[in-house]
């Protein structure tokens, strides 16, 4: 039976800092969404046109990461919040935008300039299923990038380093030999995080990472990733639609709404105090233990699709407080005080 | 007399590999109008449990035991034919993803006015009133395009609405629903739960619903059931169960949420996961990861090892569990100490 | 919708233009219609001038742009051999193979799918394994082998004893396989009716259609495994799929969840992969025509390829591949009418 | 924890025994019985030139009195030709058994050769997407559409009007590997690329590409490994395609030459003696194809049915 170290009763300490390790300004993400010449041909009043459709999954998100904070993302499927952190790791690039980490520009960085960047930031993903390789060995998972990363290690110092990690996420060194389809969810997302682990990072992006899991496994993978984040200095951006999650685990929270910022404020703040009528609508749906009956926000119509973006606030079709100008004029995140920030016109009105 | 008396209930898959026991021994009952919660990790059996009971059990899979009186009739036992005519007219089914649960080739309008078909002796002109204002009730706007629309071209919001309107077209006596809102977002969850607990009350209609979530349990049903390895092991009213859980399992499924410990401190994390239901462990399947089922010296206690618990009434609850009796006097418990 | 046709259109085209090219590739290296026009004894010379003024030493762009431009008149020069415009070589032989195609296409569509969504109702069903151990046996036959045995039986028939007469069983055995034979296998017969222009047909009386019996039945043997399996297989997987469970859950007969429900959602893939087949078939006929002497455009094109009649062998290659093109077509816009997540604007939706 | 922890790793062979695919074998006869067939006849094939009597490629070991033969149990059989012999009174038996070798060769050859061709493509189209995916599928889809068959038959006779008869009889074997192997690539393509292009969107491929692995060592470490089992499955089709193929060419006169037979050109030179009642030159090396066609597809069948990839379809 594998225990992770657990101190129930005290608080994490974990330092957060000022110095921003991760800025985001700008960034916006099209995805062409018809493909070759013929398919973008439309009729229109009886003349053929050519029309190229985007996604605008990404619109002009501005995020700064502090050292040694967990930054959550909260938003619902299709706001952007996945795009923002695989764009983040190279695994997108921006169509417009800046990614610097460190204070150095890497988004338009080639696969080998990246690559000293990929031992300081790993990633972690949804689908504890899909993420490790069937055809490798747990050993060969978390071999493979210390190989490729220190080509001048010893064999043996290879292997010293990876039962090290073994140990600090709990994996039985006896699991090293077997394959990743031989392990339950929980068991692989915890050799999904000791991959991550491995090269030693001071960064992770998790996409999602116990969303796939059982209640009593979510648990034991968020107490994981708190432990390594103590041990480890680690700075977290946790991508997540879980807000009861993002309650317990973030120290800062940013919430996305069809690509945009609607709200960035410290948790507690977050929680406590909502500013912007989507974090209401949005914390008011989770269901809770205590109360009898739910007192939701109920918001009229459906979310837009962004291919075709509404003008002005992106919220406004839904927004029970939206008027002719929210309908107009994209809103600018103003600063609320406490380091919070809302992009609201509302707000910035003192209608709210 | 109780709606529904599901009694003994057996379900079994013979796989190639040898039997798969997915449900054992579960009973229950539903009352006229009443809000039964079944919950359970995935695995637990509970979305056999759901198709059981209108005898939806597909091959390999079939029922080896127990029975499921509705209206004094056994489901288990009942013709095929005679099994149609209550599937959708007086039990109905809501499933879990409804963007698959549509079929892709047939308008909406088709898919309804077919089921008030195969019930009713009824002309397409009235079925499609009924259809129409069904889909009124579950606030579908502009309803008369929506359908003669194919399921592609609307949201996996409004495709549940519709499927509960389907659910709701014959005024069944019983909804059961599947994980009705996983598969959706947060807002849209709150939404479709809450469109179902309203039509529920209004019309009297019992609701069975299967999800792995306690918050939607606790706002929506009036009675739980909590499921494990294909066993029930604890039932009784819903606030009781969550504010007062007896069960190891329970006790440990409602500290491991996020909202039980203070912010930045760690979760009670069950250690752990529920084993396979071809890898059952014997005795009470849980005491593997039970905290309390060792004794003094540490070992584990021989009855939770080899006696499969019987049911215990503890309040208005009945525990599966051989040691309720000495938690209860131990009470209050620390959570904590379940690790 | 037009902007789907003129994508469809385009894509025609397309393959056309690689058809021509690699046809006219072929024709310009294989081809020397200065052997065949004048004989060996022609001096070098005079060759070389017959050449220049045939346009034979320009470059290859220049003439593939007449051979094109000839193409789309239907012009690809006199075959060797018969001395004609190969189109009216080819247009006489065209009817006995589409006829041959379309009486294959009937049988296949008639048998396969009642076959394969039965097998896919009643999996376990003793039938439906039958049906199921037949199909397999019969991709494994090659088309030409079913020709021949089926020749044996029933045209020859089989008045020898291939099985040790002094046995039971082998007697036995001989009595079973014995057959009288006197089908007619050999060529379209004599008595065919005149349609207009070149098309002669083979369905218009029993005489005339008993001669399309043997060969279409063999053709079919192919193809009919392939399509009962492939439905049996988009079938069962259907079966398995969340809406028709939600259609069970609703009370909905199983006829009509069978016939409706699931039949509509299996014959889309079955048409797409359809529509490919069709071109296949095309060219298992080259196999069934020669093995049963069918007066088609295989039994023609394996001619033209014996007497190296180049021009014939490249107008059959550019008609053939309009055939393709142009049934890829309608199954395309088929598929697009009846599947309802197809917009027809191109994209699915 | 659960189900992995509590014994030593197996070794590879225990992870074989215990695997699905040997458990499947062990229940499944027809399985069983097709691998037994397919085993003796390919070894009876290889091992020909020391199973047969007579070499059937050299005329002086034949006598031509002895032609027509029937097969040992109908009479007028002559005991030194079990199976009888042809119309050139070559023995049955060996002539049989050096066509299946010539037919096995070019199966398995034309396979190797469409798998190195379709699984590179499949690999780049796949993984490169884009313009190079556009052309290659659509280079694949325009062959498809032209059915494999037709453009075997079309290269076949561009090669024998380009080599000539004699040349290309000689390498004929050469050819017809080269043959089928250029005509039925694509099906190797398609699959491998549908394939891929599910694997490329795991996580464990955008694992490796957070780590910075390099584009090949992504495409032949991590993704061909995981896209090995659709084209385990789809060889066995393939190779028994092949050798229909084989054999409807040489039966089109496109393929082997009389003179180093292969089972489709047995089959087509005893087609002439049908009606005369030699039935056994044709119907023999037929009989010997199809079960050996047949056995292919059974062990096909039944892979699909244990390893269940994502096959392409249509």
């Amino acid at each position: 039976m594998i225990q992770t170290l657990q101190q129930p009763t005290a608080a994490a300490t974990v330092t957060t800092t000022d110095e921003t390790l991760v800025e985001i300004r700008g960034l916006e993400k099209h995805f062409a969404l018809s493909g070759d010449f013929l398919e973008q041909l439309r009729f229109q009043r009886g003349k053929l046109v050519r029309r190229q459709e985007f996604v605008h999954a990404i619109n002009g998100v501005d995020i700064d990461v502090k050292r040694g904070e967990a930054l959550c993302v909260v938003g619902e499927s299709g706001c952007g919040k996945s795009t923002v952190a695989r764009m983040v790791m190279g695994l997108l690039s921006p169509t417009r935008g800046e990614i610097r980490y460190a204070g150095e520009r890497i988004d338009h960085l080639s696969p080998r300039q990246l690559l000293p960047y990929r031992r300081r930031m790993q990633m972690i993903f949804q689908n504890p299923y899909a993420s490790l390789n069937p055809r490798m060995t747990i050993q060969q998972t978390l071999e493979e990038p210390l190989r490729f990363h220190h080509p001048d290690w010893s064999r043996e110092r290879i292997r010293q380093q990876v039962a090290e990690v073994m140990a600090s996420v709990g994996i039985d060194p006896e699991w090293g030999k077997r394959f990743g389809h031989e392990f339950s969810g929980g068991q692989r997302q915890r050799i999904a995080i000791a991959r991550a682990l491995a090269v030693d990072p001071e960064f992770i992006v998790a996409d999602e990472p116990i969303s796939a899991l059982d209640v009593s496994i979510q648990a034991q993978v968020l107490n994981l990733m708190m432990d390594a984040q103590e041990s480890r200095q680690l700075t977290y951006l946790f991508i997540t639609h879980d807000l009861a999650v993002v309650e317990h685990f973030g120290t800062r929270v940013v919430v996305m709404y069809l690509g945009r910022v609607c709200e960035v404020a410290e948790t507690h703040t977050l929680f406590s105090q909502p500013r912007h009528p989507y974090t209401q609508a949005l914390l008011s749906a989770i269901p809770r233990l205590e109360d009898d009956r739910p007192e939701y926000i109920r918001l009229s119509g459906e979310v837009p699709t962004p291919v075709n973006l509404p003008s002005g606030c992106v919220f406004h079709g839904r927004c029970p407080h939206a008027n002719e100008r929210c309908r107009r004029e994209v809103p600018r995140a103003i600063p609320i005080g406490h380091g919070a920030q809302v992009a609201c016109h509302a707000v910035e009105e003192g209608r709210l | 007399m109780a709606l529904l008396e599901v009694s003994h209930l057996d379900v079994r898959f013979a796989l190639r590999q040898g039997e798969v026991r997915a449900l054992r021994d579960v009973s229950f009952t539903l009352d006229r109008g009443e809000r039964l919660g079944i919950v359970g990790e995935s695995g637990a059996g509970k979305s056999v449990a759901a198709f059981t009971i209108l005898n939806l059990i597909a091959k390999p899979g079939y029922i080896a035991g127990g029975s499921i009186l509705f209206e004094g009739r056994d489901l288990t036992r009942l013709k095929p034919r005679a099994l149609q005519n209550i599937r959708g007219n007086q039990i109905s089914m809501i499933f879990q993803d409804p963007m698959m649960t549509l079929n892709p080739v047939l308008t909406v309008g088709e898919q309804m006015i077919e089921c008030l078909k195969a019930h009713r002796r009824i002309r397409s002109r009235e079925a499609r009133e009924i259809a129409l204002n069904k889909l009124r009730q579950v606030y579908i706007p502009s309803p008369e395009k929506r359908l003669d629309q194919y399921p592609h071209e609307l949201s996996g919001g409004m495709r549940q609405r519709i499927i509960i309107a389907i659910a709701l077209l014959l005024d069944p006596d019983i909804i059961v629903a599947d994980e009705p809102t996983t598969a959706l977002d947060v807002t849209i969850q709150a939404e479709i739960m809450s469109l179902l607990l309203e039509l529920c009350e209004k019309h009297n209609v019992a609701l069975i619903l299967i999800t792995h979530d306690l918050g939607v349990v606790s706002q929506v049903t009036q009675r739980t059931l909590v499921m494990y390895a294909g066993r029930v092991i604890e039932q009784g009213p819903t606030r009781e169960i969550i504010n007062d859980a007896q069960h190891p399992y329970t006790q440990g499924l409602i500290n491991a949420l996020p909202q039980m410990a203070s912010p930045g401190s760690r979760l009670n994390q069950i250690p752990g996961a529920m084993p396979p239901l071809a890898k059952t462990p014997p005795g009470c399947a849980f005491h593997p990861r039970c905290g309390f089922s060792t004794d003094a010296a540490g070992q584990r206690r021989r009855d939770c090892r080899e006696d499969v618990p019987a049911f215990v009434t503890s309040g208005n609850c009945h525990v599966a569990c051989h040691m309720v009796r000495e938690l209860v006097e131990r009470d209050p418990v620390e959570p904590g100490e379940a690790s | 919708m037009i902007a789907f046709l003129i994508k469809r259109l385009f894509h025609a085209f397309l393959v056309m233009f690689v058809i021509s090219v690699i046809s006219f590739a072929i024709q310009d290296n294989l081809g020397d219609p200065i052997q065949q026009m004048v004989g060996q004894s022609v001096p070098e010379s005079e060759r070389e001038a017959l050449r220049e003024e045939l346009g034979l030493n320009d470059p290859f762009l220049v003439q593939y742009v007449r051979f094109a431009k000839n193409a789309m008149h239907f012009d690809f020069g006199y075959s060797y051999f018969y001395n004609q415009p190969t189109t009216e070589v080819i247009l006489r032989h065209l009817p006995a193979t589409l006829e041959l195609v379309a009486a294959t296409t009937l049988l296949i569509v008639l048998l396969s799918v009642p076959i394969g969504v039965y097998s896919a109702i009643r999996p376990r069903a003793l039938l439906a394994r039958f049906f199921m151990g037949v199909s397999t046996v019969g991709i494994s036959i090659p088309v030409f082998l079913t020709a021949i045995v089926l020749i044996q039986i029933f045209a020859i028939g089989v008045t020898f004893t291939p099985f040790p007469s002094e046995t039971g069983w082998g007697s036995w055995l001989n009595d079973l396989i014995s057959t009288d034979g006197g089908m007619p296998a050999y060529g379209r017969g004599h008595e065919l009716t005149h349609v207009f222009g070149t098309w002669y047909t083979n369905f218009a009386g029993w005489d005339s259609l008993i001669y399309l019996v043997l060969p279409a039945v063999s053709l079919a043997s192919i193809m009919l495994p392939l399509f009962i399996r492939l439905i049996r297989a988009e079938m069962l997987e259907v079966l398995q799929s969340e809406y028709v469970k939600f259609a069970k859950a609703k009370g909905i007969g199983m006829r009509r969840i069978y016939f409706l429900h699931a039949l509509k959602n299996t014959m889309l893939p079955v048409i797409t992969v359809g529509g490919v087949q069709i071109g296949t078939l095309v060219a298992y006929t080259i196999l069934t025509e020669t093995v049963f002497q069918w007066p088609g455009m295989g039994l023609m094109f394996l001619d033209a390829i014996e007497r190296s009649d180049i021009p014939l062998i490249v107008t059959y290659l550019m008609v053939v591949g309009l055939i393709f093109v142009i049934t890829n077509t309608l199954v395309d816009l088929i598929y697009g009418l009846v599947n309802p997540t197809v917009k027809l604007t191109g994209k699915p939706a | 924890m659960s189900n992995a922890t509590t014994t030593t790793p197996p070794t590879h062979w225990a992870r074989f025994r215990d695997s699905y695919l040997f458990y499947s074998f062990k229940h499944d006869w027809i399985a069983q019985v097709c691998f037994v067939i397919f085993v003796i006849m390919v070894s009876a094939a290889l091992l020909a030139p020391w199973l047969a009597s007579i070499n059937p490629y050299d005329l002086s070991q034949v006598f031509i009195l002895d032609s027509e033969l029937p097969p040992f149990w109908i009479d007028g059989s002559d005991a030194k030709y079990p199976l009888g012999t042809d119309a050139l009174g070559r023995d049955m038996l060996s002539t049989i058994l050096y066509g299946a070798r010539v037919s096995l060769i070019i199966g398995f050859g034309a396979v190797i050769l469409q798998a190195l061709i379709g699984v590179t493509f499949g690999l780049l189209a796949g993984y490169l997407g884009g313009r190079v995916d556009a052309f290659l599928m659509r280079l694949a889809d325009i062959q498809l559409s032209f059915s494999t068959l037709m453009v075997a038959i079309i290269v076949g006779a561009v090669f024998k009007a380009t080599f000539g008869g004699a040349t290309y009889s000689e390498h004929a074997v050469l050819l017809l590997v080269l043959i089928i192997g250029l005509a039925e690539w694509p099906q190797y393509a398609r699959t491998v690329r549908a394939s891929v292009l599910a694997e490329r969107s795991k996580e464990y491929v955008d694992a490796a590409r957070v780590m910075g692995f390099r584009a090949k060592r992504i495409m032949f470490r991590h993704i061909l490994p995981n896209t090995l089992s659709p084209i385990f499955v789809i060889s066995t089709v393939q190779i028994a395609n092949a050798i229909i193929s084989e054999a409807a060419l040489s039966f089109l006169g496109l393929g082997m030459p009389e003179t180093q037979p292969s089972l489709g050109s047995l089959i087509k030179s005893g087609f002439d003696y049908l009606q005369s009642g030699s039935w056994w030159i044709t119907l023999l090396p037929g009989a010997v194809l199809v079960v050996l066609v047949l056995v292919i597809n059974l062990l096909g069948d039944w892979l699909r049915d244990v390893m269940n990839p994502r096959l392409y379809k249509g």
